[in-house]
């Protein structure tokens, strides 16, 4: 039994099966429903054989059709990748049950479903593609497989909000990505490899390569929206239908970081990013408070969720400035393991907007005046939700941000302790807002009923982001296998 | 100055003229004109700074990367028309909307 | 040697001419007319940089279909830039990032790397080299071939992927609709797609062919028979509605599907990812590379109609709004 | 060897001229029929005698069969276009001049 779990490579399998599932539903659309759900059942089996067989067995790197790596593309189950395959069956799995009842088989949104599986499925295999990814071309086409995905499904609500937004998005992520290309197009000039283990080894700091290190960084934080270039994001994230909104500040926005945090730690340790990492820490520390301050002042729940995202996003590079020698492992640690509290959290935030905008017509946060009665148990699934978007104690969040804030302290950066501190009283701020209004004491007329569909898979994945904290050793072990940072984290897991 | 050098330096000029013209131009179909002419320079710098000495013959290997982007770069460009269409179509617009707040609901 | 230079710098100066002038043009039809030149010119470039292959794949899809899809939309969309509704202010900090990056930043970034690149002396080999040695087993004769189709076959088929996924998004987005008057015909325009459509079949039959051992392959190879497929469409041909289902959809991804299935197989057999069994390479390459140029085909032209079939599971839509697509 | 050297350097300029030629047409001519009658006739007749100067120099029958189809392909192509434009030129109602 073990022999056949290790001798798969099922890392590799996460890849093939949503792509195919994909051309079967574009293929089959009558059946799209059935095969996407069987397919989001099967991901998150396979990602558990993944990881058993990563633990059982030595070898981390493949290639694909074993050509030497300068010239075959290497694939990787390392613990960041098999951590995000992970996290991206989780948070998939559920938002495909969602989806399963936001669109409803029969009725009117009929040809929105119809195109809503092949897309989201073709995004999901690009995903997992890129977090198994070891070299710089075969990211770039899967990060445009994935933008592509999201272009289409942000425009699936048909509108012209939603079609500007996806076509501002299009440009945007356009223009990233042929930045990112043009970094990659000097490093293989210059190198004659774009694979990431052999340019880490190759790398000198000329400064050729640290033009082509800021194109490269500039095009993937415009992808991944920092703070002065998040201009697109609130708009993409909130024109979308509710599974959508949900994949894309869950998972796209995570795309674009995996790579940041693979060029950063493995191509170029060698370079000096110090300026570079203390300019993305001041961004992302702007982001912070910029984007919980918007966040407080938005009339309407989804655009608080997306401004919410803005603001955790600078959270996310808080990593670069903290990750000197001796706090590599806490900072690295604190971004991935914020990068899958949030999935979660931001993931059944934006479901439960969905459905609180499908039964109350409207999710203007005023509307919600009195919602806390009827439709209690969705306000009940946000603030659990938003537990970990806060930092709540047991939640992932609470943890990633204890391993900044010990990371500051270790590297003497003390000036990042209120930043963060104050995004937390900010998030609470606004998460208190919301909860404000939906427990006035108005008496509100019937709400229509809501399908289960839509109802528990949010409850279930918003205890999962609540409780990350308590399980969060084993996806930390397990990302610090094969990790490009080897310090001991300087913190105790754990209640 | 070896012809290689001469081409790796149009192409990044040609990004560069490209980038411009997407951030300034605001009809919709010279956006995407211009994210054409950008990746034009990218692959241009690709394919040059793989010609090694005085072979005259580039290296497979950007070739093959320079095919699949450019491939790419044509579904982007599909997509934009479409999506301009029917933008076009919705509001009679050719320009994405300057404001951002607005048209929400 | 001086005279090949003075020709580079001319066709370079050309180029960068060409793409400023159709970027500030005020005409969208005369700058996309100009953006095909490019295209065309662009190919010259390749040819000089001793890549073919891309100087194939340039004049057929990023001058031919690109252009192609150009007017189309063009014809769609008008060239009057329009606004509709009030323009808010910008924000200081939007008024201020505008000039900050076209003035200062471009223009920086581009002579840095202009001044780096004319330090750099270009030490490495290439792969060139490692590519030669590993052609014999990889199942072709021409390098570009073997790098597309089993060196980094993962790239291409996801690459094959990405194009399904532009057709899908465009299918999901709108309606096809007629590229032009129906009644409006040119007889002589019908003679000329009798005469060249069976030109333009061998001829494509002829580049899939070649690029086993040259210049050529499926790309080139799918985007002339997509430009037949829209010579064909252009004199009014169409595609029986009982073939614009299933069997429309199976041509589409049959590209994709088979390279997929071909990954799973080799996954199965081999535990590695696309390694080709070495007495099968040839002929799985040969099969991947004839289903490719089918899918690829059939895709370029339908992203050219731009839209879904009708079908029974959309609204009937309004079919009179038809806009010619074709412009003089 | 130096004869069909002389003779494909004689094709060539004398191509040039007719390029010349139907470039001066197309930009100075007065209305679109003109400007094509310049342009398809002239440039047809410029692409032929390069292709002639090309066959000349080529070594195998395949490349000169090949040259060929390209050149009578190029005046099919041609034709219709031009054809096309006049077309859509005369249905939108433009008048050809007049002195």
């Amino acid at each position: 039994m073990t022999e056949l779990i290790v001798q798969q490579q099922w890392f590799l399998w996460m890849t093939l099966l949503p792509l195919g599932a994909a051309v079967a539903a574009f293929l089959a659309p009558r059946q799209a429903h059935w095969i996407g759900l069987v397919t989001a059942l099967l991901l998150p089996l396979c990602a558990l054989a993944a990881i058993a067989a990563a633990t059982l067995s030595e070898t981390q790197t493949i290639t694909a059709g074993n050509w030497p790596t300068p010239l075959g593309i290497a694939l990787r189950s390392d613990g960041l990748a098999l951590v995000m395959l992970a996290v991206t069956a989780l948070v998939g799995f559920i938002i495909s049950c969602y989806a399963l009842g936001y669109f409803p088989v029969r009725g009117h949104h009929q040809s929105r479903a119809r195109y809503f599986w092949p897309l989201w499925l073709f995004l999901w295999g690009g995903c997992n593609a890129l977090f198994i990814s070891g070299d710089l071309f075969n990211l770039y086409v899967t990060l445009e497989l994935v933008t592509l995905a999201s272009v289409a499904l942000i425009a699936l609500e048909g509108g012209k909000a939603a079609l500007a937004a996806a076509l501002r998005y299009l440009f945007i992520s356009l223009l990233g990505s042929l930045a990112y290309l043009l970094g990659v197009g000097i490093l293989y000039g210059t190198y004659a490899t774009v694979d990431i283990i052999l340019l880490g080894d190759m790398l000198a700091a000329t400064r050729l390569n640290h033009a082509a290190m800021s194109l490269m960084i500039a095009g993937l934080v415009l992808k991944s929206a920092l703070f002065p270039l998040h201009f697109w994001l609130p708009q993409a994230h909130t024109m979308a239908p509710a599974p959508v909104s949900a994949v894309l500040s869950a998972l796209v926005v995570k795309c674009a970081y995996v790579i940041l945090l693979r060029l950063w730690f493995e191509v170029f340790p060698a370079l000096d990013t110090i300026a570079i990492g203390h300019l993305l820490g001041l961004l992302g520390s702007i982001a912070i408070i910029w984007g919980s301050l918007m966040a407080l002042r938005q009339e309407r729940l989804k655009l608080l969720i997306a401004y919410s995202t803005v603001a955790q996003i600078g959270y996310l590079f808080l990593v670069f400035p903290l990750a000197h020698t001796e706090t590599m492992a806490s900072a690295w640690i604190g971004g991935v393991l914020l990068m899958m509290a949030h999935a979660c959290g931001k993931a059944a935030m934006f479901m439960v907007a969905g459905t609180i905008h499908h039964t109350a017509g409207s999710d203007r946060i005023s509307r919600l005046a009195g919602a806390g009665g009827p439709i209690g148990v969705l306000v009940v699934v946000f603030t659990l939700a938003a537990g970990t978007i806060i930092g709540l104690p047991p939640s992932g969040g609470f943890f990633a941000k204890w391993l900044f804030i010990n990371a500051a302290l270790v590297s003497g950066q003390w000036w990042y302790l209120p930043i963060i501190l104050s995004g937390t009283l900010l998030a609470a701020a606004y998460i208190a807002r919301v909860l404000g209004w939906a427990f006035l004491d108005v008496k509100r007329s019937s709400y229509p009923v809501i399908p289960w569909m839509m109802k528990w898979p949010p409850l279930v994945l918003s205890i999962i982001a609540l409780l990350f904290g308590l399980i969060a050793y084993e996806p930390v072990q397990l990302a610090l296998s094969g990790a490009p940072v080897s310090s001991p984290v300087l913190v105790e897991f754990g209640p | 100055m070896s012809p290689a050098l001469l081409y790796t330096g149009s192409g990044i000029i040609l990004f560069s003229i490209g980038l411009h013209a997407l951030l300034v131009h605001r009809h919709l179909l010279r956006k995407i004109l211009a994210a054409n002419i950008m990746g034009s320079g990218v692959f241009m710098v690709f394919i040059a700074m793989g010609v090694h000495g005085d072979s005259g013959v580039a290296d497979p290997v950007p070739q093959a990367m320079v095919l699949t982007g450019i491939v790419v770069s044509l579904c982007f460009t599909a997509v934009a028309i479409v999506l301009a269409v029917r933008l076009n179509k919705l509001t009679g617009c050719t320009t994405l909307a300057v404001d951002e707040e607005s048209s929400i609901d | 040697m001086e005279l090949a230079l003075i020709f580079d710098l001319i066709l370079l100066i050309t180029l960068i001419a060409l793409a400023w002038l159709l970027l500030a043009s005020s005409d969208i039809f005369r700058a996309v007319v100009l953006f095909i030149a490019f295209g065309l010119l662009l190919a010259l470039a390749w040819v000089r940089l001793g890549a073919p292959d891309v100087a194939l794949a340039e004049a057929a899809i990023g001058a031919g279909i690109t252009g192609a899809l150009l007017l189309v939309g063009l014809g769609r969309l008008g060239s009057a830039e329009h606004y509709r509704g009030t323009r808010t202010r910008l924000t200081f900090l939007q008024r201020l990032s505008a000039p900050v990056l076209i003035g200062v930043m471009i223009p920086s970034i581009s002579l840095i790397l202009l001044l780096e690149l004319s330090l750099h002396a270009s030490a490495t080999p290439g792969q060139q080299g490692l590519v030669n040695v590993l052609l014999d087993v990889s199942g072709t004769n021409h390098g570009v071939t073997a790098v597309l189709m089993n060196f980094r076959a993962w790239d291409t088929l996801l690459e094959k992927g990405v194009l399904l996924l532009a057709l899908i998004s465009i299918w999901s987005l709108d309606q096809a609709r007629p590229l032009f008057r129906q009644n409006d015909i040119s007889p002589q325009l019908t003679g000329l797609a009798r005469l060249l459509l069976p030109i333009m079949i061998i001829v494509a039959g002829f580049v899939l062919w070649q690029g086993d051992h040259a210049p050529g392959g499926a790309f080139q190879s799918g985007a002339i028979l997509s430009a037949g497929i829209l010579l064909a469409i252009l004199v009014g041909y169409t595609l029986p509605t009982r073939r614009q289902g299933l069997s429309l959809r199976l041509l589409l991804a049959v590209g994709f599907s088979v390279f997929l299935l071909v990954a799973a197989a080799t996954l199965l057999s081999s535990d590695y990812l696309l390694k080709y069994p070495d007495s099968l390479a040839g002929s799985l390459i040969l099969l991947l590379e004839l289903v490719a140029t089918a899918s690829i085909a059939a895709l370029l032209a339908a992203a050219v109609v731009g839209g879904h079939p009708p079908d029974d599971l959309s609204k009937p839509v309004d079919r009179s709004s038809a806009v010619n697509g074709g412009q003089t | 060897m130096a004869l069909t050297d002389l003779i494909t350097a004689f094709l060539l300029l004398g191509s040039l001229g007719f390029f010349l030629a139907g470039t001066l047409g197309l930009l100075r001519f007065p209305d679109l029929y003109c400007r094509l009658h310049a342009l398809t006739k002239a440039d047809n007749l410029g692409l032929g005698l390069v292709v002639l100067a090309l066959m000349i120099q080529s070594d195998s029958w395949q490349v000169v069969i090949r040259l060929l189809l390209i050149w009578l392909l190029v005046l099919v192509a041609g034709a219709t276009v031009a054809h096309l434009i006049a077309r859509k030129a005369q249905q939108d109602g433009h008048q050809p001049w007049r002195r």
